[in-house]
């Protein structure tokens, strides 16, 4: 699909925003769901770029994105009413909590943005909802106000220059201390990040009952099941899913972390 | 004016156009079939399917580089007996013929291979991916060495009802050695290229970037030398010749035909854009056109 | 924090900076010291120097093709006479170690050649260029059969007394054969990798862009074979190994470190950028400082 | 260098002028001298493109060129204030004529550009100027009224859409037959065009005593005489001259057309 990039702010240390409107099925987007951006109009480089759908609205689209390489440094350079060449809404999201569930969401670095759109669909479904999100440092952290307007937020800093010092799993600990005796146990806990994060969380919950969704990443070519780049493997090993098509979120027991 | 006659004859298979997605590139079907309907294709070609299911190279599989791609996806595949019970069967009904890639670690497990797809009567050809190593020859791949390829084309060929097609590799000194070892073997018809040995260093983490170290070069990058072995090749066989590596439009389709390919594969380019083969396609047939070609055959091998 | 080494020392040459023009991209540098002192480089490689001046192919003898170019200059140069007496007196007092590049069509006529530039006094190290084809054994390229090419570094080795570094095609099978081959021969080390053959038509006058059909693709597009095949041969040879192949930045040439070059070249990237090897030179620096990295050997080969 | 487009206009069909400013040694400028052009900023593209000096004034330059593949295209594509890296001036010009020579100057198609800022330069030293510009077709045309303010301009168009109807030799002849039999002859014929246009001007002047300069095309790939890539050949064809850095002008005795 061609779109028209609306606008572009950079809102953290090499951390971008890019809103983008024009024909695209906005109104089929999945929180946890991703885009697949051409990078360039060339042959020079021949791979779309994954980047999550942080926010929806109408007819707009809004990406955050982390610049590390050639495709986002590019990206990083669009200026309003440039064209963009998207595919989407890609892959499997997070499956939405039942109503008044008791809902935690996990979320770290630039692993941050589909939470948004995910809180925003949870918040009409529960009480209360619970948001833990770290980050290395004060100045990597973004949509903070946002995302305290949706929920009740504890944002955590590796280096303490900001919110609750220590990773996301302090940040949990800090939630849970904090509920209230009458409030619902967590029957849900959405979470997004790197990998030894996605980890930790689970481990977190080892032996709790509750229903935990990780989103993954990986090198992706195609972005829709065709190439079989982007596999992880099932928790028993025995068999890939494709991140990209089979996911990128999975229930956490289905697949090896 | 006369619209052009896309259609090619390639070892007795009949194809509307030109133009088909390469191994590898577009799974089974399924994930491109929601861009397009299937039967703009020339063909389907199905990734390589071996034996027993095979999970694959650990990741990362894929990564970039300048004008190409690296993979090292190592065969992922669900086997043959999935593949003929599950993908075949839908793949049979979207109008289109069905090529099925075949990989294997020894002759026998080609042989294995090729004989379900071919009894199966879902499949209209074979194409044989050469490119992996021979485990019971020291790991020497057999597609590299002409008596090794010859062989193993021969004994496939036995029990082969269809048309048989032998995709050879471009890591070699003299590509036509090779052809010509696949045609006395007893090939149908040639695809060429698959994709050359690369790596790329990750040079912050100190360790290459695929999982596997090397991977296969594919994607614009190549063609200047996918081009000249679909010419070299072209010209010292008698089967036809598939040509592939790097098609990204009409124009680099067109300079595959002219140096002697009689159809086209597009691998890569897929990734690039969802609907790149059927926009071939249609740009081979604007060409066609604006230069008042009636016919593939009329401008194939035109180079001289 | 301390300066980071850069010098490298290679078959007893010691070269400032690990960075050199690779051959045919770079003249006999008297173009490029209009940009900047040669002495920035860690040597100088001059064009292919044959017995006899030769005029070269018909043009068009350049194009260019994704991420990369073909060249079919055909070895074009005044001749090892002329060379001797007009080109590397200048050069040798540029203050930089001059590596004169020799090719040839027969092996009497390496022979000869590089017994003149080496009794010259003028040149630091020979590089043996052996992809020419071999008019005596059919025109079989010299750097393509291993007896061939082992044979040869040896007849040239006898009458070469200074430093002689082989030149390796990677249009070949297996290269490690063929560096194996080299350093039996008695090469002091080998540079890698020369151009792949290929070819692009120009579909609107259906003939090669190149007049001489074929010529040899270079620059990025290339990079990812030509770091494995560094890393390939680095790991079968003693003797050092120089890297090129798309080189285009700092972080390129830390790639061919990491894979095992002891230094590296950079040919097409002059074309894109005249100052483009002190600029490789600084970002390698720079990069050595960030990662605190003291000498290039600290890196070299350092994948494992 | 670095320099900065200052504007473009597309004047003929396919055909643009682009003018940038930005350090350059505009002064040390030579009529018939061209500059490499870097074509993107990525690895796509790792040839610069040469394109003619067509005009140089204070501290800006003017190009005019006609887009026939991507490197063309791209440069048609820029916009005020985009960056440009040039390299120049390159190649030895046309040596001037002496002061009140009989000048001619015959252009063809995309090789007319570089003879403005000649004929400009040309102007000063002589009493008449004498200007034969060959196009296929009227919308091929630019520049005629500027080049028709420096002299005795007689343009020509294969089709007969505008100007004499025919080649620029037409055009010579009707030039030969208006001149006044007081007025000098020309002592000197500079060419640029394409090549069958630059050996039927040398024919035409065959046994006249004339000093005749061409200018010569060929892919270039480094343009400063380092790669051998754009060669000719001497009139003896005993030996090569570089195109980029021997020329792009030569005395039309000394190459082989
Ligand atoms: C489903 C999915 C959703 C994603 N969502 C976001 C997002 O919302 N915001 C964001 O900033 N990033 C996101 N990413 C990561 C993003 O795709 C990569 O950062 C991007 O592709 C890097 O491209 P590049 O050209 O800038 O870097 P490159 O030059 O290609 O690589 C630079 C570094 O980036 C990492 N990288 C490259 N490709 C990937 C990849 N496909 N996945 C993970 N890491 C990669 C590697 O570590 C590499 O060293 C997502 C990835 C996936 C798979
Ligand atoms: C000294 C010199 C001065 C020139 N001055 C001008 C000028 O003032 N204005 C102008 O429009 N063009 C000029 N050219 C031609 C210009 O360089 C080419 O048109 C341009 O390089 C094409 O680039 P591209 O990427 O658009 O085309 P490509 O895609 O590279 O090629 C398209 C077609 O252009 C032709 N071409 C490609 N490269 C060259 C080349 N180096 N020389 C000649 N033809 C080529 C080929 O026929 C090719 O088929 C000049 C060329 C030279 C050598
Ligand atoms: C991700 C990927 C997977 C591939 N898998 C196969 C395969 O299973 N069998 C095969 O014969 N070739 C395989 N190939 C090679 C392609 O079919 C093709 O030969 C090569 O990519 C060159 O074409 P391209 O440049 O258009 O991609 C694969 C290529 C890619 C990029
Ligand atoms: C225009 C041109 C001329 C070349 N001439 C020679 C040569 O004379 N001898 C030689 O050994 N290699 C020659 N090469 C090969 C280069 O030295 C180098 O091996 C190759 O270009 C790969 O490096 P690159 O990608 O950095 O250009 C030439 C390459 C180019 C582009
Ligand atoms: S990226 Fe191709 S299957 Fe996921
Ligand atoms: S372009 Fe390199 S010598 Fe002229």
């Amino acid at each position: 699909m061609k779109v028209t990039v609306m606008n572009t702010a950079q809102i953290a240390r090499k951390t971008w925003q890019l809103t983008f409107t024009g024909s695209f099925p906005y109104g089929e987007v999945q929180p946890g769901q991703f885009v697949m951006i051409r990078i360039g109009s060339g042959t020079e480089h021949v791979l779309r770029r994954p980047i999550s759908i942080a926010a929806v609205k109408e007819d707009r689209l809004t990406i955050v994105f982390r610049v590390v390489g050639k495709g986002t440094q590019w990206l990083s350079e669009r200026k309003p009413g440039d064209g963009l060449d998207v595919l989407g809404p890609l892959g499997k999201g997070y499956p939405l909590p039942h109503t008044g569930a008791g809902v935690l969401i996990v979320g770290g670095g630039i692993g941050v943005p589909p939470l948004y759109l995910l809180a925003e669909r949870v918040r009409p479904l529960v009480q209360q909802l619970d948001l833990a999100l770290g980050f290395q440092t004060a100045a990597d952290s973004f949509w903070i106000d946002q995302f305290a307007s949706l929920g009740n937020l504890v944002p955590a800093a590796d280096d303490g220059s900001f919110g609750k010092k220590g990773t996301v799993i302090d940040a949990i600990k800090l939630l849970s201390e904090g509920r209230s005796p009458k409030s619902r146990p967590w029957d849900y806990v959405y979470a997004c990040g790197p990998l030894p994060m996605l980890k930790a969380v689970k481990q977190h919950f080892a032996g709790h009952k509750v229903q935990g969704y990780v989103s993954l990443e990986e090198r992706m070519a195609c972005g829709v099941g065709a190439c079989c780049g982007c596999v992880c493997q099932t928790a028993d090993r025995t068999a890939a899913k494709r991140i990209c098509a089979d996911g990128p979120v999975f229930d956490w027991n289905e697949v090896a972390l | 004016m006369k619209k052009p006659d896309l259609s090619v004859e390639i070892a007795g298979l009949r194809l509307r156009s030109p133009v088909m997605p390469a191994s590898g590139c577009f799974g089974f079907g399924r994930e491109y079939a929601n861009h397009y309907p299937l039967r703009l294709l020339g063909a389907v070609v199905t990734k390589a399917v071996t034996l027993k299911p095979r999970l694959g190279n650990p990741t990362p599989r894929v990564t970039e580089t300048s004008a190409g791609m690296l993979n090292a996806i190592g065969l992922a595949n669900p086997g043959v007996e999935h593949v003929v019970a599950h993908e075949l069967p839908w793949l049979a009904k979207q109008d289109v013929p069905v090529i099925v890639n075949v990989a294997g670690e020894t002759k026998d497990e080609y042989v294995e291979v090729v004989r379900i797809i071919s009894q199966s009567g879902l499949a209209a050809a074979v194409e044989l991916n050469v490119s992996c190593p021979n485990v019971k020859a020291g790991g020497i791949t057999f597609g590299t060495d002409a008596r090794i390829l010859q062989d193993l084309v021969q004994t496939v060929r036995k029990v082969c009802t269809i048309p048989l097609f032998v995709k050879l590799s471009p890591n070699v000194t003299d590509i036509r050695q090779l052809a010509l070892a696949a045609q006395a073997g007893g090939a149908s018809g040639l695809t060429l290229i698959n994709t050359m040995i690369g790596m790329q260093i990750d040079i912050q983490r100190r360790r290459p970037v695929l999982a596997n170290k090397t991977g296969g070069l594919s994607g614009p990058a190549v063609k200047p030398v996918a081009v000249r072995m679909v010419y070299e090749v072209a010209k010292v066989v008698d089967i036809p010749v598939i040509g592939m590596g790097g098609i990204c439009s009409g124009a680099d389709a067109v300079e595959f035909i002219m140096a002697g390919a009689s159809a086209v594969m597009v691998g890569t380019a897929n990734f690039t854009n969802p609907r790149a083969c059927p926009e071939i396609t249609a740009e081979i047939e604007q060409f066609m056109i604006e230069q008042g070609i009636n016919s593939i055959a009329e401008i194939r091998g035109c180079i001289a």
